[in-house]
């Protein structure tokens, strides 16, 4: 694969590390939640067979982690996004 | 300090200057060579404030390379860009802290000013057959016409992170983890064996 | 079901093997069934065979959306071992093993099942303390271990690169000697027709496609060649756990990440073993037919894709390399990937679900080849007993919630380390 | 066969043979002379060697089939000792001086084999007869494997390490295109028009593809006089990479190709500095596959026999080799190409003695054929080959009307060649990998690309296009398609040539040539595995119906070749079986690589030393000079003890260990991960992720911090240092330095972005020595300007000043539990500092320890390290129950409340001590009540840590045990069953040294 850093460009799969699902947000007030819905947040996954958001971070590289709208079938590679970006494109 | 206690660097007992590999007949494809007592800064700060970049203006008389992969410069010493919000400024300058102290006070406390001189082990390739061998050992595009002169990428080779300056059409610096140092060293003789390479004496700054 | 023997064989031999019968049949799939089984892998097959075999229940359809054992049954390392130091893991993993011994001759059917030992090398100190840990709680559970030492390994593996310069030498190894391995596809398709032979439905090329719940209780699924109804459903489908049930609303501690897995050309006999390392993460056996068959780590980004990437392999060939230098001139011959149900604590997940009569079997990570007859076994049980068997009490849903995970490798809640 | 009446095969000239540079070379012994551009094969039959190789499973006579790599059956054993290579394709191997090959699977030798009994037993042994039997007596299967397995397998393996040396490549182009054949080269040529940087890549040792062993024109000339001239034109662009012995092995995601060039191979060993084989990594922007087609074999009797050759091959061996395959050939025939290779033979003296045709219809190609008074037999076919290890004639028989069954009147014709023709099967190898769609083409009667899914474009015969103008214009096309989308705009495809146009007409499907009534001969399909038609007869007789399942069932296509000439034969089989029309039945999946690659090759330098990188502190140098004995802590290299002359390694390490608690020593500690945190929020950030408060802590001190995964899980340990307001400096254990780094880059990035904090890696900045015993104040107060004394510079301190001359910083902290300090100079410096330590300190008996006596002095003082840090112990587990804050949140803190962790029956840490006073606690044991007890032994905890102690004069250890805190002072047993060793021990506190903390503090 071919994985475009939002800063470095095109790199090497090898180059980067996968840092999981885009869509768990860590809760703001953890102690405020059930046993149920920190499990949602600890182990659960949607895990689709399909377009994923994710992230991953350019480890041998800047080192940033970034947002990438990936398709876990067919690994294109919609679009790349610095963390504080939302994602766009691929067929959902 | 005055004196500065001479630095060791991590191939001093490794190093041996001379020619090596294929027969050459005096045209070596690659030269190497140790870059030492360097003063290596990491500036880490936010691309955005205004006060940062002026600040980084004034201690080294260069603009901030915003561009990733790019590489400002001002007389002896290169700024050079690391990532969308750290730099890492480079200068023959042998006394480390001058340039830290520089940067530290030209700056306010939003900004990381790192000393690195010592965590790097920088290394010289240049030669005819140069990019050859930055191919066999890195994923990335050593085309003369896209890796430039004035370029800078991080990246792998045998394992390590590298991060790699270009310097001219033929010639490349190599910042190496100094605990990786000597496995880069021989993993850069492997590679170079075949063209026939020369370890030239160690160049300073 | 025709008896396979040599007797058998060398009368069919006379007749050129013109009167063999079908091992299983293609039967269309009945409107309705008192349990239906979704995936036709070994683990769906077996707990068909046992619900059949151990519970007298034999309206039964294995619906398979396509070949049989064409998921990770199809496409594994075949390592079969027992050798887990966590309780639970360790009861269920021996009973799994005692299946397996017996499986052939229940089966009539041969698995080849091949206990030449499995061995797990140290590279360090700390690794001999580990796996010295590890080797005494499974002894102390009754199951074999044996510690083998530099000079144990160096007769044993002849091949082996025992030299002190290497970049991680070898500093023992951990064998299960009754470890070993299996031919994977004749353990599906040997569970296929004992399971036919009891009256089990095996329906290949039907993918479900929905299940139909009505109350909070199943009913039935649908399928690509229509519904059938059940008011048992057990869902074996290792990396489509989570397709399975988000047609039923529920959640998932699973990831699904690809695994490679590779052959070299065949050769004649060259290791007598099966070979895994604790430093690299490589395990290498040799099968009947004479490939070097290698595995490594995760291509560790979720996938469908049953197809992989190079870095892994080139990894995981290098690793081969260095364990064993002779091999620098095998060839690969071909490469291939499955994939993983990944579960957040790397054990697998044996339970009924919040919805009455849907069984959940899955989670079984780089290992559940070896767990096939066991998984099948206490499968069965939880799904014709409503209720789990004390063997995979430990493999509960509710575990991640309740923190009793079975975390054999440390690693936390991040499915692409386990 | 060696006859020497019979005379050489080799043509008095042509060829592409350099006839100046004989080579010999030895085959089974026996030494033969070839030229410089043969291969093996070519070199053989030119010997009029056919009988080269056994087979797998039936140990049959087997020769030489095709002239590439498709080759099924010719394989041999090459080279000799460390250099033996198995399963090696004689069609694929060039010639060079000295070059030693041998049959293998076969004893004593392939002429006279003793295996081949096995072909007489062979009804006995279908497709999956080992299901069916060795099941009883059950004990009985090791033995019965034992044998299978010696039987199996092909080649040997070295037994000795592989001395040459392998290379990696990285290239990025813009147009790859695979294949040097016509289309390919016109593809390269019209690419690189454009400017584009292209890479033409190609198996064989020449480009030209088809075109070398074809007596084609181009532009009324040889068609290797333009092949010559697009390779030099090409090679003298800048931007174009040649890469001939290049073959392109694996196709993957996002446009990325693995390619292996065979830099050495042809060569008697790889000259000076070059690699054997390099691995070239490309990622290209257009692929353009132009990989040309594989002839079909027919399946008819005995047609492995040596001397049963593709009819393409054969026209190569004229071309190419100079060499005759046989003189009187009989040639066996479904399409036309066969008829422009009849012509060809017959141009080189090869006798003609017929052309056997299945079709009904004579065809216009055959007409120039019956001309020259060769005689052709339509609606006929060779339903057997005849003769024992080399064909010696055919018979043949006419087809009934539905060309289903043989309609008597057999002839028996004579020849020492049968050439067959199948039709040709695209080369869809990489264009399936890269998930390509195939579709199945009724008259072309094989698979051809439909839709491509990735960048690329097939042309040629890979298309299913076969006249060599067509080739050349899709070529053409092709190129300047793949230009374009590349980004060259200013494109356009180049004229070609003029050339012949011939197609193969209309093929007639024969998929399995009839036998007589009650014929048990065999008609194989995949000759690699021996997989005949009844094999896959018998599988879909029995269920295994999916095309996938009769793969597995009988080992088609399972071969070295991957089944590159069975695939499609086997599956029309199949499908004819089921009644089935073949797309339904469709094709097992293509996968990587497209011929068998060499594991070395793709290990490359990685390998030996090189397998991982090796990490060396500041002060390696000096641990190697002063006899250091090393230990690996992941990719570190560390001294694990220094031995003196007449010492035995634990003689070394207990001294080491006294002499920290009544002297001084020093220890590099520089692989201990260190992080730097500049910005304002950096202390808030430390409160978040240890459990217990940094934002208090003052600037000068340190303190030692717990961090928790959000699972609750202990992470790692280490300490904190405040520098400045808004600077701390963070240590990590070395083995999680990697980890947690990227733990706080993560938290940083993702989780908390709006903390302004910088985190970078110092670990390499810092060279890291740890002074301890009672007299390192002593010492240090000698070369640094920092006040030492015990008022100014309290526990837990940390200053920064001049070191032995160099400015750096020290930390009162202890591992060992002695009075003791960390310096930490820049690394440049830090052998200068040790040097001067150890000089400074002589007076003071400093003397250097290792990781061993390092191991020893934290179990003593009871600090935790990996065994303990199992990712499966909470802080309570592990005693830091106190630390933990109540006042703020922090990583993990949620998951401390989950009922697994507030049960009473968790491990807890403790000390342990061997009753006895002196059975040493064995390694890796368990805590039992009774070891004797009944399996399963109930297992109350387990020894994380062990040591013999010299300061308590006993063996102690540390282990996590249930309810331990609970049980200190009880009696338990360690047991190690595994060696054979057990010891009672008693529970304690896992502080055996200074609980208080006053050695510290002094
Ligand atoms: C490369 C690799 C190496 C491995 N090595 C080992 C090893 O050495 N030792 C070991 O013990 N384990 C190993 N494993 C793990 C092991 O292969 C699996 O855990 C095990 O085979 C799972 O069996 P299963 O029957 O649960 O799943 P599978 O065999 O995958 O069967 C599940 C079936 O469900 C079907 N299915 C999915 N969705 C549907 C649907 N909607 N409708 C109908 N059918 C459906 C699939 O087609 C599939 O056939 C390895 C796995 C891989 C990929
Ligand atoms: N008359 C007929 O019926 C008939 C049938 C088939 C082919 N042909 C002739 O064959 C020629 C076909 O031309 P073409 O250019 O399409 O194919 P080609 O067969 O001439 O060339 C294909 C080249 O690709 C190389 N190749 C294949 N796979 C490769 C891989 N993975 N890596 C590296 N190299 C690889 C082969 O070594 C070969 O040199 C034409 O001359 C055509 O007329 C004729
Ligand atoms: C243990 C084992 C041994 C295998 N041996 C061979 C082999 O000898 N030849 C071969 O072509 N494939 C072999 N395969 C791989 C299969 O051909 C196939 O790639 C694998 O079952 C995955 O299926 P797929 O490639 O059709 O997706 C083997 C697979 C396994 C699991
Ligand atoms: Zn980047």
């Amino acid at each position: 694969m071919l994985i475009k850093c939002p800063w470095c460009g095109d790199r090497s799969l090898a180059e980067f590390s996968y840092q999981g699902d885009a869509t768990i947000i860590r809760p703001s007030d953890p102690l405020s939640l059930s046993d149920n819905q920190w499990n949602e947040y600890l182990n659960l996954r949607n895990n689709p067979k399909g377009w994923h958001d994710e992230i991953w971070q350019h480890l041998n590289g800047c080192r940033k982690h970034f947002k990438a709208r990936r398709n876990v079938v067919t690994h294109e590679i919609a679009d790349t996004k610095p963390m504080d970006g939302s994602l766009q494109g691929g067929r959902s | 300090m005055v004196d500065i206690t001479e630095r060791r660097s991590a191939l001093e007992s490794h190093y041996t200057a001379g020619t090596f590999g294929a027969e050459c007949n005096g045209h070596p494809g690659v030269m190497l060579a140790v870059r030492r007592n360097l003063s290596i800064v990491h500036v880490a700060g936010k691309p955005d404030d205004q006060t940062f970049i002026n600040a980084i203006k004034s201690a080294c008389g260069c603009d901030i390379p915003f561009e990733p992969g790019s590489v400002s410069v001002a007389g002896s010493l290169s700024l050079i860009w690391l990532a969308a919000d750290r730099w890492m400024a480079v200068s023959a300058e042998p006394d480390p802290g001058i340039l830290e102290a520089t940067l530290r006070r030209a700056c306010d406390d939003t900004v990381a000013v790192i000393d690195a001189s010592h965590a790097s082990t920088v290394l010289r390739l240049s030669g005819p057959q140069a990019r050859t061998v930055l191919m066999k050992g890195a994923p990335l595009d050593f085309h003369a016409r896209t890796f430039t002169p004035g370029r800078v990428a991080t990246t792998m080779i045998s394992q390590c992170t590298v991060t790699l300056v270009c310097i001219d059409q033929d010639t490349f610096d190599l910042y190496v983890f100094r605990s990786f140092a000597q496995h880069m060293w021989e993993w850069l003789r492997d590679a170079s064996e075949e063209f026939g390479y020369e370890v030239s004496d160690i160049l300073s700054g | 079901m025709q008896n396979y023997s040599i007797f058998s064989l060398a009368r069919n031999a006379l007749s050129h093997h013109k009167n063999w019968t079908e091992a299983w049949r293609s039967p269309d799939p009945k409107p309705e069934y008192d349990v239906v089984i979704i995936g036709g892998g070994g683990h769906g097959l077996a707990t068909a065979f046992y619900l059949a075999k151990e519970h007298g229940i034999s309206n039964i359809a294995v619906i398979e959306k396509g070949w049989l054992g064409g998921g990770n049954t199809g496409r594994n390392t075949t390592i079969v071992r027992s050798n887990y130091a966590i309780e639970g893991n360790a009861f269920f993993y021996e009973k799994s093993m005692d299946l397996w011994r017996g499986m052939t001759q229940e089966l009539n059917y041969n698995v080849m099942f091949s206990p030449r030992g499995v061995i797990n090398l140290a590279h360090s100190d700390a690794q001999i303390d580990d796996f010295q840990r590890r080797g005494n709680a499974l002894r102390l559970n009754g199951i074999d271990a044996q510690w083998l030492s530099r000079d144990d390994l160096k007769k044993r593996v002849p091949l082996l690169n025992m030299s002190p310069d290497a970049r991680f030498p070898i500093t023992g190894g951990l064998e299960q000697p009754r470890a070993g391995t299996a031919r994977h596809d004749a353990v599906a398709w040997g569970y296929a027709r004992a399971a036919d032979a009891r009256g089990v439905d095996i329906i290949q090329q039907c993918e479900v496609t929905g299940l139909k719940i009505e109350g909070g209780r199943m009913t039935g699924v649908e399928t690509s060649r229509g519904f059938i109804a059940a008011k048992k459903v057990g869902v074996a489908v290792a990396g489509h756990s989570t397709q399975i049930f988000d047609m039923a609303g529920i959640r998932l501690p699973i990831e699904s990440h690809l695994l490679q897995a590779m052959v070299s050309e065949p050769v004649k006999p060259s290791l007598d073993t099966v070979i895994t390392s604790g430093a690299s993460h490589v395990y290498i056996s040799q099968s009947d037919k004479g490939e070097m068959v290698f595995g490594g780590d995760l291509d560790f980004y979720n996938s469908f894709a049953q197809r992989g990437n190079y870095p892994t392999i080139e990894h995981v060939v290098a690793a081969c390399c260095e364990l064993f230098p002779t091999y620098s001139r095998l060839r690969l011959m071909r490469t291939w990937g499955g994939i993983m149900d990944m579960s957040m604590d790397g054990s697998p997940i044996i339970d009924k679900t919040t919805i009455e009569g849907l069984y959940i079997n899955a989670g079984w990570c780089y290992g559940g080849f070896k767990a096939t007859p066991g998984s099948g076994w206490v499968f069965a049980h939880t799904i014709a007993q409503d209720r789990p068997h004390a063997l995979n009490e430990c493999f509960s849903l509710d575990r991640f919630q309740t923190g009793h995970v079975l975390d054999e490798r440390g690693a936390g809640p991040v499915a692409k380390l386990h | 066969m060696n006859n020497p009446q019979i005379p050489q095969y080799r043509l008095p000239e042509g060829g592409r043979i350099d006839r100046s540079r004989p080579l010999s070379f030895s085959f089974n012994g026996r030494a033969y002379v070839g030229y410089q551009g043969d291969t093996l094969a070519s070199a053989l039959l030119a010997n009029g060697v056919h009988l080269i190789a056994r087979s797998f499973k039936y140990h049959r006579p087997r020769g030489i089939m095709s002239a590439g790599s498709e080759e099924p059956c010719a394989m041999v054993t090459m080279r000799q000792g460390s250099r033996i290579e198995p399963n090696i394709r004689a069609t694929q191997i060039e010639l060079y001086e000295g070059l030693v090959a041998n049959s293998q699977n076969c004893w004593p030798s392939v002429n006279f084999d003793l295996q081949a009994i096995i072909n007489k037993v062979s009804r006995f042994l279908p497709s999956g007869f080992y299901y069916k039997t060795f099941k009883w007596p059950k004990f009985l299967w090791m033995s019965y494997e034992k044998v299978i397995r010696h039987a199996a397998g092909m080649g040997k393996v070295a037994t000795l390490p592989d001395p040459d040396h392998y290379d990696h490549m990285h290239a990025y182009c813009d147009v790859l295109v695979v294949g040097g054949g016509p289309a390919g080269l016109m593809a390269a040529k019209s690419a690189a028009a454009s400017g584009a940087r292209v890479m033409l890549a190609d198996e064989q040792a020449e480009f030209g593809g088809t075109l070398c062993g074809r007596a084609e024109k181009i532009s009324n000339k040889p068609a290797m006089d333009w092949v010559a001239r697009v390779r030099d034109e090409l090679a003298a662009r800048p931007d174009v990479t040649l890469l001939p012995r290049t073959v392109v092995a694996s196709y993957y995601d996002h446009n990325m190709l693995v390619l292996n060039q065979r830099t050495g191979e042809h060569l008697p060993t790889a000259e000076g500095f070059t690699p054997r084989q390099r691995i070239w990594k490309v990622w290209a922007k257009q692929v353009v596959l132009a990989t040309g087609a594989i002839e079909r074999p027919l399946v008819f009797g005995n047609n492995d026999l040596p001397g049963v050759m593709l009819t393409g091959a054969v026209q190569t061996y004229i071309s190419q080799y100079g060499v005759l395959a046989g003189k009187n050939a009989v040639i066996f025939t479904n399409n036309d190409s066969a008829y422009d290779a009849a012509a060809h033979m017959h141009d080189n003296g090869i006798k003609i003695a017929a052309i056997i045709d299945n079709r009904k219809q004579t065809s216009p190609a055959a007409q120039k054929l019956s001309d020259r008074g060769i005689l052709i037999f339509n609606n006929h076919v060779v339903y057997q080959a005849v003769g024992s290890k080399h064909v010696r004639g055919v018979n043949i028989s006419p087809l009934n009307e539905n060309g289903d069954k043989l309609s008597g009147g057999n002839i028996k014709i004579d020849c020492d060649l049968l050439c067959m023709s199948g039709g040709w099967t695209p080369s869809v190898h990489l264009f399936s990998q890269a998930r390509g769609k195939l579709r199945w083409h009724e008259t072309l009667t094989t698979f051809i690309p439909e839709k491509s899914f990735q960048q690329e474009r097939s042309a040629g015969s890979c298309k299913g296009v076969w006249g060599l103008s067509d080739c050349l214009k899709g070529g053409a096309k092709a190129g300047a398609e793949a230009a374009k989308a590349a980004g060259f705009t200013k494109t356009r495809a180049l004229k070609t040539p003029a050339a012949s146009n011939h197609d193969m007409g209309d093929i007639r499907a024969l998929w399995r040539v009839p036998q007589p009534p009650r014929s048990q001969t065999k008609r194989f399909i995949d000759f690699q595995d021996d997989v005949a038609t009844s094999d896959i007869e018998l599988a879909a007789r029995e269920g295994y119906r999916s095309v996938e399942l009769t793969k597995r069932y009988t080992t088609l296509g399972m071969g070295t070749d991957q089944g590159k000439t069975s695939n499609i034969n086997g599956l029309a089989v199949l499908s004819e079986e089921l009644g089935k029309h073949i797309p339904e039945v469709g094709l097992t999946t293509f996968r990587p690589p497209y011929t068998a690659q060499t594991l070395g090759a793709i290990s490359g330098p990685e390998r030996g030393g090189h397998f991982a990188p090796t990490r060396r502190s500041p002060v390696h140098d000096w641990h190697v000079s002063t006899g250091a004995s090393f230990m690996p802590a992941g990719l570190w290299m560390r001294p694990a003890y220094y031995q003196q002359p007449g010492e035995t390694m634990w003689d070394a390490i207990y001294r080491e260990t006294k002499h920290v608690r009544s002297h001084v020593g020093l220890v590099d500690v520089s692989s201990l991960g260190k992080i730097d945190l500049q910005g304002k929020d950096s202390a808030e950030f430390l409160n978040r992720c240890y459990i217990n408060g940094f934002a208090k802590l003052p600037v000068g001190k340190c303190r030692y911090g717990v961090m928790l995964r959000d699972d609750g899980m202990v992470f790692d340990d280490g300490t904190v240092s405040r520098l400045a307001e808004n600077h701390f400096m963070m240590t990590t254990t070395t083995a999680k330095a990697g980890p947690v780094l990227q733990y706080l880059e993560y938290l940083l990035d993702v989780v908390w972005p709006e903390l302004d904090v910088h985190v970078v890696s110092a670990t390499e900045q810092w060279c890291a020595i740890a002074v301890a015993g009672p007299k390192s104040r002593e010492l240090l107060s000698r070369i640094t300007d920092i006040d030492m004394s015990n008022e100014a510079f309290e526990f837990m301190g940390v200053r920064q000043g001049n070191i032995c001359d160099v400015p750096g910083r020290i930390y009162r902290i202890s591992f060992s539990g002695e009075l003791a300090y960390e310096i930490g100079v820049p690394s440049d410096w830090g052998l200068h500092v040790w040097e001067s330590l150890m000089t400074a300190g002589k007076d003071l008996k400093v003397s250097p320890y290792g990781l061993e006596a390092m191991s020893i002095l934290r179990i003593e003082k009871g600090h935790i390290v990996g065994a303990e840090l199992n990712g499966r112990t909470t802080a309570d587990d592990l005693g830091f129950a106190a630390m933990i804050s109540t006042r703020k949140p922090f990583m993990g803190q949620r998951s401390l409340r989950k009922p697994a962790l507030l049960e009473g029956e968790r491990k807890q840490l403790v000390g342990l001590i061997s009753l006895d006073g002196k059975t040493p606690i064995p390694r890796g044991a368990q805590i039992v009540v009774n070891p004797d007890g009944p399996t399963p032994v109930a297992m109350l905890g387990e020894v994380t840590s062990n040591c013999y102690s010299p300061h308590v004069e006993n063996h102690i250890g540390l282990a996590i045990v249930k309810r331990g805190r609970q049980r200190i002072d009880e009696i338990l047993w360690a047991t190690s069953p595994l060696t054979k060793q057990r010891v009672r021990v008693k529970l304690c506190s896992p502080h055996f040294i200074d609980p208080q903390g006053e050695r510290l503090r002094g």
